[in-house]
C-alpha cells in the first residue's frame, strides 16, 4: 500500500461482480414477484370461472374503487419504509371532502380552487403529523391515532348534518370519465400514473429514496451519513396528507357528495394493501410495484367475490387471511430453507430442532427485520 | 297481516297476476348488513321473490355508508340483474352508480330511504314523511302532556330519511305544540353502543328532559335499554320507530308506552313486487300505474314515482304480543 | 460502601420516603389521574348531576368498565412490544357468542357464561399469539389480518340474526346495572381484573419478564427468558379480557348486533398510550392504561354536558390524545435535561 | 493447519471438541475445540471472524452445534436454549451488552430469578440489598434503582459482569468484556476474576488485547478461520508466537507511522461547549497531521467528535474547516465542507448493515452519482467497486449485505465510504475497536498513508499504544475538558494517564491550569 490511496488510478486492485445471484433468481424470488404472480393467477382464474368478470365494466369499476387506495398507498409505502405509519390518512380524505364541499357550496369557490385549498389543508394536516413525529419525536402510531380522531372530528364538526351534493356535472363526470372511450381506464388513473412515476422515481431512483430506505433500516446510521432524517420523515407525512386530500377530492366528485364520514376505515385497507405488497412494517424493505400489485390484488379479489355474490364479511375474511398468510409465508419459507440447508448437510445434534432454538436464531437474525 | 299495511290506496283492478314471473333476478341492497330492520324486510322480500319464481340475492356493506354501497351497485350492473332494491345511505352519492346500472338494463327500486327521484325508477315508501313525523310528535306529546323539553336521538348525521323526518317534526312541534321545546338532536350512527352512550349523555346534559324521540330502530332500542336501567325510567318518555321484538320487554316494564312502525316485512314484499312489475313491464313507474303485490293487494304509483305502503302503526302494551318481527 | 474513587453514578442518597414521594409526583399515572379529576370536577360544576345524582355516579364508574378491560389487556401486549388490533372484533364475536349461549342453552348459569366468554376470547387471543410467536412475524400485521377475519366470521355467523335483550335472562342483564355499595358490579369486575393483572406485572417473575421482553426482545432471548411463552401468554390474556369485555358488553347494552366493538381497537390502544404505556414496549403500567381508559370515556361523556356539540366531540378527543403524548414528551425531556445538568454538577464538585 | 486437540484429563469443567457450526452458506466454526480446567482462567484468542463468539454462543445455548462433542464437567450436554445453559451453571457475558434499558439495573441482574417471598412475590428489598452487595464486591457505586437506559458502555459492561457473577456459575465466559473498559475498571474486573478462579470456577476470557491476556490468564487457546490451532500455558508462550499462530503469516509492524509533511490548519475548533458533556474545547488539526484524542471511556471524546461533525448540537463555540465556518447540527454541510467521520459503533452508526456493500460505500457520494435525475444501482456499483477494491474489502459481490461481515471488514466498508468523498479531514473514532491484529496493522498503515497524502486526521482511541504509536500530537480529555496537549515526543503512557485521570485523582478546582499548550 505504498501508492496513493485517495487518488490511486483505478483497476489496480481487485474488482467485484455486481451481483451474487443471477438476474432470474433476483427477479423471481421476491415478495413483489409473488404478489404479481398471484394477481395474474387470480385474474386468469376469475376470467375463466367468474361469470361477468370478463365483462367490459369489471376493470373500469375496479379502478374507480381502488383509485383512492392506489393513490394513498404511494406515500404510505414510503412512510412505512421509514419505519413509521400514518393512520390518519382516511380522516384527511374525509376532511378534504368536506372542505371541497363547503368551499364550493358555501364560499362559492370553483372546484379547482376549492380542491387546491383542500390539498393545502391536507398538506398542513400531514405537516402536523410530521412535525410531531419527526421533530418532537413522538411515536407515529400514537400520534396518528390521535389525529385520526382529530381530523375526522373536524370534518364531521364542520359539516354537521349537511351534505353538500350539488357539484357541477362537468367535474363529477370527469371523475368517472374514461381516458379513451370504451376502454376500462378511468380518468383518475392519469393523475395516479403521474404520481406513481413520481413516487417510483423518488423512492427507487433518487438520493431521497435511498435515504428513506436507510432511515428504515438504521436511522442512526442514516443520520451519521448526512441524511436529514427528521426532514425526510416530515416531508413524507406532508406528502401523505396532500395525496390523501387529493384522494378526498376524487372521493367527493366520484360520489357527488361531500360527507364527513367519507372513507371511514380506509386507512386499514391502505395499510393492508401496502403490507400485502411486500413492505416490511419495521421499515427498510419494500417496492412500489409490489404495493401496486397488492392494491390490485385486493381489488380484484373483492370484485370477483362480489360477482359471485359473496357479501362483505366473506371478502373481509379472505383479505384478512391473505394478509396473515403473506407475512407468515415469508418467515415460513425462510425457516423451510434453513431446514433444507441443514438437511442437505447431514445430521448432527441439530436434526432435532426445537422451537426454542429457532427462536434464538431468529432473534439473532431478526435484527435484520428491525 | 299487520294493521296499517293494508293499503286502501288503489283498488285491486288491473292485476294480471305474476304471469311473466319467469326468471327475474332481484338483488336487495340494505343500508348495512346485520341491521334487524333490513333483516326483516329483506327476508320478506326474499319470500316474495321466490313466490313469483325469481332469484333473490342480498348483498351489502358492513357499515352504513354510501361509498361502501357503490361497489355492490356496480356489481349488480355487471351481472345485469333485472332489478335492484336499495335503501340509500345518501340521496346523491349513489346516483351515478344507479344510473349506470339503469343504463345496463337494471330496474332500480329504492325503499325505506330514497335517492333523488331521477336516479331510480320507483320509490317504495313506508309512509309519508309527514305522516311519520306527525305520528311521532303526537305520541310524545301525548306521553309528556304536550309540554316540556324533548330531544331526538337519530341515526347517522347524513341519513336522508331521518333528516327529512327531523325537519318535519321540528316544524310540527313549532306549529302545533308551542309548549314542547326541542332542546337537542344527537346521532347514534345506528350503532347500539353509541346510541346507548348518547342517550346517557342526553339525560346528563338536559336534567329537565321529558321525552326522547328516536326515529330509528337501533336508536330506540338502545335508548330504551338505558332508560330501563336508570332513574329516568318512567320519568322520561321514549318513543319513535322500533320493532316489536326489540321493544317488547321495555313496553312491558313500562319504560316505553308506545312507539310506531310500519311492518318492514310488508315493505320488503311490496318492494319485491314493485321490482317485478317494473321488470315484466306491467308498470313503467309513471303516476297512476297500478300493480299487484300478492297478499298486500294492489298499489298505485303516485307522484314522483312513489308507491306508498301505508301509515305507521302504533304499538303499545295492548297489541305488542300480536306481532313477531 | 467503602470505595470512594471513580464515582460512576451517584447512588441514591435520599431517604426512601422522599424517593417514593418523588417517584409518585413524577409518575405518569398521577398526572393522567389529575387530569381525570379536573375533568370530572369541571363537568360537575357545570352540572352537579354528573357526579352527584345516583345515575351520574353509577355511569361515571360503569361506562369505562368495558374499555378498562380492553385497555388492560392491550397494555400487557404493548408492554411486550407487540400490539393487538383485533380486540374490537374479538369483543364483538364474544358478545355474540355470549348471547347465543343464552339462546341455545336457556338456563345456563351466568358464571358459566362468563367463563366461556373468557375462554372463547382467550382462544381468539391464542390464535393471534400463536401466529405472532410461532412464525415470528409482526403483531401489527397479524392482528390487522385477524381484525378482518374475526369480524368477517362474526358477520357471517350472526348473519341476519341479532341478540336482543329478550333473548337474555334478566338476571344477566341486571348485572349491567347492579351496584354493590353504589359501585357497579361490572366496574368491580374490571377493577378486580385490573388489580390482579397489575399485581402480577409488578410482583411476579413472569410479569417482570414481560417488561424485559418488551424492553429488548433480542436481549431477552440471549438472557434465556421464555420469550415465546410469555408473548403468547400476553396475547391470550389480552384475548381473554376482550372476551370478558364481550360478555360485559352483552350485559350492559342488552343487545348485540354486527357493529359490536367496531373500532374499539384504536380506543384501547389510545387509552393505553394516554396512560403512559410506551408504544415500543418495556414501560408503563396497567394502572396507567386503566386511568387512560377512564379519562377517554369520561371526556367523551363530559363533552355533551359542558355543551360541546355532538359533531365536535371526536375532534376534542383527538386533540386530547395528542396533548397527552406531547405533554409526556415535554416532561420526560425536561427530566433528561435535568439529569444531564446534574452530571456537570457532580463533576464540578 | 488445525493442530491436535488437547488430551482429555479426568475433569474438564468445559470441553468442546471438533465443534462445527454453519449459518446458511457461511461456515462460522469448522472444528472448534476448547478445554477449560476448573480453577483456571483460559484465554481464547483469534482474528475477527475466527469463530470465538460463535463458540461462546454454542456453550450458551444460543446456537446449536451442527456436530462435535460438548461436555460440561465430563457429561455430554446439548443446550436448546440459554435457559438450559444457565441452569447448568454456565454464565456468559456476550460481546454486545444485553441489558433491558427500561428496567432498573437490579432487575437486569436478577431477571427471571428474582428472590421471591411468600406467595412467589418478588422480594424487592432483598433484591436491592443483594445488588448493592454485588456492586460493593466489584467496587463500583451504581444506584441499584436507576434504569439501565443512559448507562455508559462501561457501566453496562459492569452490570453484565455483576449479572454473570451473581449467577454463581461454575463456568463463566466473558466475550471481550474489556473492550469498553478503562484501566481502572479492567483492574477491578481482573481482581474479581482471580478471586472467582480461586474459588475453583472455570473462566474463559476473550480479548484482542494481549497485555490483558498475559496479565490475567493461565492458558491460551488460539483459533483461526473456525479451526482450533493450539493451546498453551501462558508461561510457555509469547505474544509473537500467538500472533503468528492467529494470523498464520507474518504481521507487518503494528504502528507503521511514517512522518508526513505537516501543512496548514484544516480543522479549527474554538470554545466548543455542550451542557453535561464537554466544555470549552479548542484545538486544531493540520493537514498531514494525525491528532490523537486520548482519555478514559466516558470522558466525552466521542461527543466532541460528534459535535464537530454536526450529528449532535452544541451550546457554544465554533468549528472551522479550511477557513470556512461549519454550521452546527448539519452533517450534510460538514460533509460538503470536506469532513469525514468514522463513528465508534460500526453496526449502529457506521453503516446500514442490511444494505448492500455498494449502497453503503456510495452512501455519502450518491448525490454526485445522479444522472439526468436518475440514481441507479448500476451507477452506485460503478462508483463503489473501485473503492471497495482499494481497501480490499472481503466480499463476493457488491450486492452482498454487511450483516454477516466480520468487524474488520465492516470497518473497511466504512472507511471506503468516507474516503470516496475525498475529504480534507477524517475523524475516526476507535478505528480498531474489536479488530484483530492483522487488520489492525492494515488500518494503521492506511491512516499513515492518508496522512502522508495530506489528509488531516483526528483519531480517538482508548488504546494507549495506538494513540502513542500513531499520533503526531495527543490531546487528553478528562471529564469533558482537554486537560493536556502533548507532542509525540512528550506523549508517554504516564503523561497521558496522568492527564486523563487528573481531575478524578486530584479533584483540583484549578484544573484548567494543567492544560499545556
Ligand atoms: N448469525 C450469523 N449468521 C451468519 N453468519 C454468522 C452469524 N454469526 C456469525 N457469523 C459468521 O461467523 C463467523 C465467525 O463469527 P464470530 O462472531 O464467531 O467471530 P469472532 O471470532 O467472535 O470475531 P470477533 O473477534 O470480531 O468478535 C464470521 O465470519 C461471521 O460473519
Ligand atoms: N455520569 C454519567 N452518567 C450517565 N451517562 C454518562 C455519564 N458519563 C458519561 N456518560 C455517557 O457515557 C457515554 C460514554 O461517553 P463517550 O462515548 O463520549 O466517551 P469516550 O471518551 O468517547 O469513550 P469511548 O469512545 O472510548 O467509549 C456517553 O454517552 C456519555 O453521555
Ligand atoms: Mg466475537
Ligand atoms: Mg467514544
Amino acid at each position: 500500500m505504498s501508492t496513493s490511496i485517495l487518488s490511486r488510478p483505478e483497476g489496480t486492485t481487485r474488482s467485484y461482480p455486481a451481483y451474487s445471484r443471477p438476474l432470474w433468481r433476483r427477479a423471481l424470488f421476491t415478495r413483489e414477484f409473488a404478489v404479481i404472480a398471484l394477481l395474474v393467477a387470480v385474474i386468469f382464474y376469475s376470467n375463466n370461472n367468474v361469470e361477468f368478470f370478463d365483462g367490459p365494466l369489471t376493470f373500469y369499476y375496479l379502478f374507480l374503487d381502488i383509485a383512492p387506495i392506489l393513490l394513498i398507498a404511494l406515500p404510505m409505502t414510503m412512510v412505512i419504509i421509514t419505519g413509521e405509519i400514518d393512520l390518519s390518512v382516511a380522516s384527511v380524505v374525509g376532511l378534504s371532502s368536506v372542505l371541497v364541499g363547503q368551499l364550493h357550496a358555501d364560499a362559492g369557490l370553483s372546484i379547482p380552487v376549492a380542491g387546491l385549498i383542500a390539498i393545502l389543508v391536507g398538506a398542513v394536516c400531514g405537516a402536523f403529523n410530521g412535525f410531531l413525529v419527526a421533530y418532537v419525536k413522538l411515536p407515529s402510531l400514537a400520534v396518528t391515532i390521535g389525529t385520526l380522531a382529530l381530523y375526522r372530528g373536524i370534518a364531521v364538526g364542520l359539516l354537521g348534518t349537511k351534505a353538500v351534493t350539488d357539484f357541477p356535472e362537468k367535474w363529477t363526470d370527469l371523475a368517472k370519465k374514461r381516458v379513451v372511450e370504451d376502454h376500462s381506464f378511468p380518468m383518475i388513473l392519469v393523475p395516479f400514473v403521474v404520481l406513481a412515476v413520481l413516487f417510483v422515481w423518488m423512492l427507487h431512483f433518487s438520493t431521497f429514496g435511498r435515504g428513506v430506505f436507510e432511515i428504515g433500516l438504521n436511522d442512526e446510521a442514516a443520520h451519521f451519513t448526512g441524511v436529514n432524517v427528521a426532514r425526510t420523515k416530515f416531508l413524507l407525512f406532508v406528502m401523505a396528507g396532500a395525496v390523501s386530500a387529493f384522494a378526498g377530492i376524487y372521493y367527493t366528485l366520484r360520489f357527488g357528495s361531500a360527507r364527513g364520514d367519507n372513507a371511514t376505515g380506509l386507512e386499514l385497507q391502505v395499510i393492508a394493501a401496502v403490507l400485502l405488497g411486500g413492505v416490511s412494517i419495521f421499515g427498510g424493505r419494500g417496492a412500489l410495484h409490489g404495493v401496486i400489485a397488492g392494491v390490485m390484488l385486493i381489488g380484484v379479489i373483492s370484485s370477483a367475490m362480489r360477482l359471485e355474490n359473496y357479501t362483505v364479511n366473506v371478502i373481509n375474511i379472505v383479505i384478512g387471511a391473505l394478509l396473515v398468510l403473506s407475512v407468515i409465508s415469508t418467515s415460513f419459507l425462510g425457516w423451510a430453507k434453513q431446514l433444507w440447508a441443514r438437511r442437505g448437510r447431514g445430521s448432527g445434534p441439530s436434526s432435532s430442532e426445537t422451537g426454542q432454538h429457532r427462536q434464538a436464531v431468529a432473534a439473532t437474525e431478526s435484527t435484520n427485520e428491525r | 297481516a299487520c294493521g296499517g299495511s293494508d293499503s286502501d290506496g288503489g283498488s285491486g283492478s288491473g292485476s294480471d297476476g305474476g304471469s311473466a314471473g319467469g326468471d327475474i333476478s332481484v338483488t336487495f341492497l340494505p343500508k348495512n348488513l346485520g341491521n334487524p330492520y333490513f333483516d326483516i324486510s329483506d327476508a320478506a322480500g326474499q319470500k316474495a321473490v321466490e313466490s313469483f319464481g325469481g332469484t333473490y340475492e342480498q348483498v351489502g356493506p358492513d357499515a352504513a355508508s354510501p361509498d361502501a354501497q357503490v361497489p355492490f351497485i356496480n356489481t349488480a350492473a355487471q351481472q345485469g340483474v333485472n332489478a335492484l332494491v336499495v335503501s340509500a345511505n345518501d340521496p346523491e352519492a349513489l346516483c351515478d352508480a344507479l344510473k349506470e346500472a339503469s343504463d345496463a338494463g337494471t330496474k332500480i327500486v329504492t325503499f325505506d330511504s330514497d335517492t333523488n327521484p331521477e336516479c331510480r325508477d320507483l320509490y317504495v315508501q313506508a309512509a309519508t314523511s309527514e305522516g311519520i313525523a306527525k305520528k311521532q310528535v303526537d305520541l310524545i306529546a301525548d306521553q309528556i302532556g304536550d309540554s316540556g323539553e324533548v330531544a331526538i336521538l337519530s341515526a347517522a348525521a347524513n341519513a336522508t330519511n331521518q333528516n327529512a323526518w327531523i325537519d318535519l317534526m321540528k316544524k310540527d312541534i313549532e306549529e302545533n305544540h308551542p309548549n314542547i321545546k326541542l332542546v337537542d338532536t344527537v346521532y347514534g350512527d345506528d350503532d347500539d353502543q353509541t346510541s346507548f352512550d348518547k342517550t346517557a349523555a342526553l339525560l346528563q346534559a338536559h336534567p329537565n328532559l321529558k321525552g326522547i324521540i328516536s326515529p330509528t330502530t337501533v336508536g330506540i332500542a338502545a335508548a330504551a335499554r338505558y332508560l330501563s336501567t336508570s332513574d329516568a325510567k318512567g320519568k322520561v318518555a321514549l318513543t319513535g320507530l322500533g320493532t316489536p321484538n326489540q321493544m317488547r320487554d321495555y313496553v312491558k316494564d313500562g319504560t316505553v308506552t308506545s312507539f310506531a312502525l310500519w311492518n318492514p316485512g310488508d315493505l320488503g314484499t311490496l318492494a319485491a313486487f314493485a321490482a317485478k312489475a317494473l321488470v315484466d313491464g306491467t308498470i313503467k313507474g309513471d303516476e297512476g300505474d297500478k300493480f299487484d303485490a300478492g297478499d298486500l293487494g294492489s298499489f298505485t304509483v303516485g307522484k314522483d314515482s312513489v308507491v306508498l305502503l301505508g301509515e305507521p302503526f302504533t304499538y303499545d302494551k295492548s297489541n305488542i304480543d300480536d306481532f313477531d318481527f | 460502601m467503602s470505595t470512594t474513587d471513580t464515582l460512576l453514578l451517584e447512588p441514591s442518597a435520599i431517604s426512601p420516603t422522599k424517593r417514593i414521594v418523588g417517584e409518585l409526583l413524577r409518575s405518569r399515572e398521577i398526572a393522567v389521574g389529575a387530569v381525570l379529576v379536573v375533568v370530572v370536577a369541571l363537568t360537575t360544576i357545570k352540572s352537579p348531576d354528573f357526579l352527584f345524582s345516583s345515575n351520574g355516579w353509577r355511569d361515571l364508574l360503569l361506562t369505562p368498565s368495558l374499555l378498562l378491560l380492553l385497555a388492560v389487556g392491550q397494555a400487557v401486549v404493548i408492554i411486550t412490544r407487540n400490539v393487538d388490533l383485533s380486540v374490537g372484533s374479538t369483543l364483538g364475536l364474544t358478545a355474540y357468542f355470549t348471547g347465543n349461549l343464552f339462546v341455545d342453552h336457556p338456563g345456563i348459569p351466568i358464571i358459566a357464561v362468563f367463563l366461556l366468554g373468557l375462554l372463547f376470547g382467550a382462544f381468539l387471543g391464542f390464535v393471534n399469539g400463536f401466529l405472532v410467536t410461532f412464525f415470528n412475524v409482526p403483531a401489527l400485521v397479524i392482528t390487522l389480518g385477524t381484525l378482518y377475519i374475526y369480524r368477517g366470521i362474526f358477520l357471517s355467523w350472526a348473519g341476519s340474526s341479532r341478540i336482543n335483550a329478550s333473548d337474555m335472562p334478566s338476571s344477566f342483564l341486571d348485572l349491567g346495572t347492579k351496584q354493590i355499595l353504589t359501585i357497579p358490579v361490572l366496574t368491580i369486575i374490571g377493577l378486580v381484573v385490573l388489580a390482579l393483572v397489575g399485581y402480577y406485572l409488578y410482583t411476579a417473575r413472569g410479569g417482570r419478564e414481560l417488561y424485559a421482553i418488551g424492553s429488548d426482545p433480542d436481549a431477552a432471548v440471549l438472557y434465556g427468558l421464555p420469550v415465546k411463552r410469555r408473548v403468547l401468554g400476553a396475547f391470550v390474556l389480552c384475548g381473554a379480557l376482550a372476551g370478558l369485555a364481550g360478555v360485559v358488553y352483552a350485559a350492559r347494552y342488552g343487545t348485540v348486533s354486527s357493529g359490536a366493538g367496531y373500532g374499539m381497537e384504536l380506543q384501547a390502544v389510545g387509552a393505553a398510550v394516554i396512560g403512559g404505556v410506551a408504544i415500543f414496549g418495556g414501560s408503563g403500567t396497567v394502572w396507567g392504561a386503566a386511568i387512560g381508559a377512564f379519562l377517554l370515556v369520561t371526556i367523551n361523556r363530559a363533552l355533551p354536558v359542558v355543551g360541546i356539540s355532538d359533531f365536535w366531540q371526536r375532534a376534542v378527543v383527538g386533540a386530547l390524545i395528542i396533548a397527552a403524548i406531547v405533554l409526556d414528551r415535554v416532561l420526560s425531556a425536561r427530566q433528561a435535561r435535568r439529569l444531564v445538568a446534574a452530571r456537570d454538577e457532580t463533576r464540578e464538585q | 493447519m488445525p493442530g491436535t486437540a488437547p488430551e482429555t484429563p479426568p475433569e474438564w469443567a468445559l470441553e468442546l471438541r471438533d465443534v462445527a457450526k454453519s449459518f446458511g452458506a457461511v461456515v462460522a466454526l469448522r472444528s472448534g475445540s476448547l478445554a477449560v480446567a476448573p480453577g483456571s482462567i483460559h484465554a481464547l484468542v483469534g482474528e475477527n471472524g475466527a469463530g470465538k463468539s460463535t463458540l461462546v454462543k454454542i456453550v450458551a445455548g444460543v446456537h446449536r452445534r451442527d456436530s462435535g462433542v460438548f461436555r460440561l464437567h465430563g457429561k455430554d450436554v446439548d443446550f436448546g436454549s440459554t435457559a438450559d445453559s444457565k441452569s447448568s451453571g454456565v454464565a456468559v457475558i456476550y460481546q454486545e451488552p444485553t441489558l433491558f434499558p427500561d428496567l432498573s439495573v437490579t432487575e437486569n441482574i436478577f431477571m427471571g430469578r428474582q428472590p421471591v417471598g411468600r406467595g412467589r412475590r418478588i422480594d424487592r428489598a432483598a433484591m436491592y440489598a443483594e445488588a448493592e452487595r454485588l456492586f460493593q464486591g466489584l467496587g463500583v457505586q451504581i444506584d441499584p434503582r436507576r434504569p439501565a437506559r443512559g448507562l455508559s458502555i462501561a457501566d453496562q459492561q459492569i452490570i453484565e459482569i455483576a449479572k454473570a457473577i451473581s449467577l454463581d456459575a461454575s463456568v463463566l465466559i466473558m466475550d471481550e468484556p474489556t473492550a469498553a473498559l478503562s484501566g481502572v475498571e479492567v483492574d477491578r474486573l481482573f481482581a474479581v476474576a482471580r478471586s472467582l478462579r480461586d474459588e475453583g470456577r472455570a473462566l474463559v476470557f476473550i480479548s484482542h488485547r494481549f497485555d490483558e491476556v498475559f496479565a490475567l490468564c493461565d492458558t491460551v487457546t488460539v483459533m483461526r478461520d473456525g479451526d482450533y490451532v493450539s493451546t498453551d500455558a501462558i508461561a510457555e508462550t509469547s505474544v509473537e508466537q500467538i500472533v503468528s499462530r492467529m494470523v498464520g503469516r507474518e504481521v507487518a509492524e503494528l504502528f507503521p507511522k511514517t512522518p508526513a509533511e505537516i501543512g496548514d490548519v484544516v480543522l479549527d475548533v474554538a470554545g466548543l461547549s455542550s451542557t453535561g458533556t464537554f466544555h470549552d474545547i479548542s484545538f486544531s488539526v493540520r493537514s498531514g497531521e494525525i491528532v490523537g484524542l486520548a482519555g478514559l471511556v466516558g470522558a466525552g471524546r466521542s461527543e466532541i467528535a460528534r459535535a464537530v461533525f454536526g450529528v449532535d448540537g452544541y451550546d457554544a463555540g465554533s468549528v472551522h474547516l479550511a477557513g470556512a465556518t461549519v454550521p452546527p447540527k448539519k452533517p450534510r454541510a460538514a460533509i460538503k465542507a470536506g469532513m469525514a467521520f468514522v463513528p465508534e459503533d460500526r453496526r449502529k452508526q457506521g453503516l446500514v448493515t442490511e444494505s448492500s456493500v455498494a449502497r453503503n460505500v456510495a452512501g455519502v457520494i450518491r448525490g454526485r452519482l445522479t444522472h439526468a435525475g436518475l440514481l441507479t444501482t448500476a451507477g452506485e456499483n460503478r462508483a463503489a467497486g473501485p473503492w471497495a477494491g482499494r481497501l480490499e474489502v472481503k466480499t463476493n459481490a457488491l450486492d452482498a449485505t454487511a450483516t454477516t461481515m466480520s468487524g474488520g471488514n465492516q470497518q473497511k466498508v466504512v472507511l471506503a465510504k468516507w474516503l470516496a468523498t475525498e475529504p480534507k479531514l477524517l475523524i475516526i473514532d476507535e478505528p480498531t475497536r474489536g479488530i484483530d491484529v492483522g487488520t489492525k496493522a492494515e488500518v494503521h498503515r492506511l491512516l499513515s498513508d492518508l496522512a502522508g497524502e495530506g489528509l488531516a486526521i483526528l483519531m480517538i482511541s482508548s488504546e494507549l499504544p495506538e494513540v502513542l504509536g500513531m499520533a503526531d500530537r495527543v490531546l487528553v480529555v478528562c471529564e469533558g475538558r482537554i486537560t493536556a496537549e502533548l507532542s509525540r515526543e512528550d506523549a508517554t503512557p504516564e503523561a497521558v494517564m496522568h492527564a486523563a485521570t487528573a481531575r478524578i485523582t486530584h479533584a483540583a478546582p484549578a484544573h484548567t491550569s494543567e492544560v499545556t499548550a
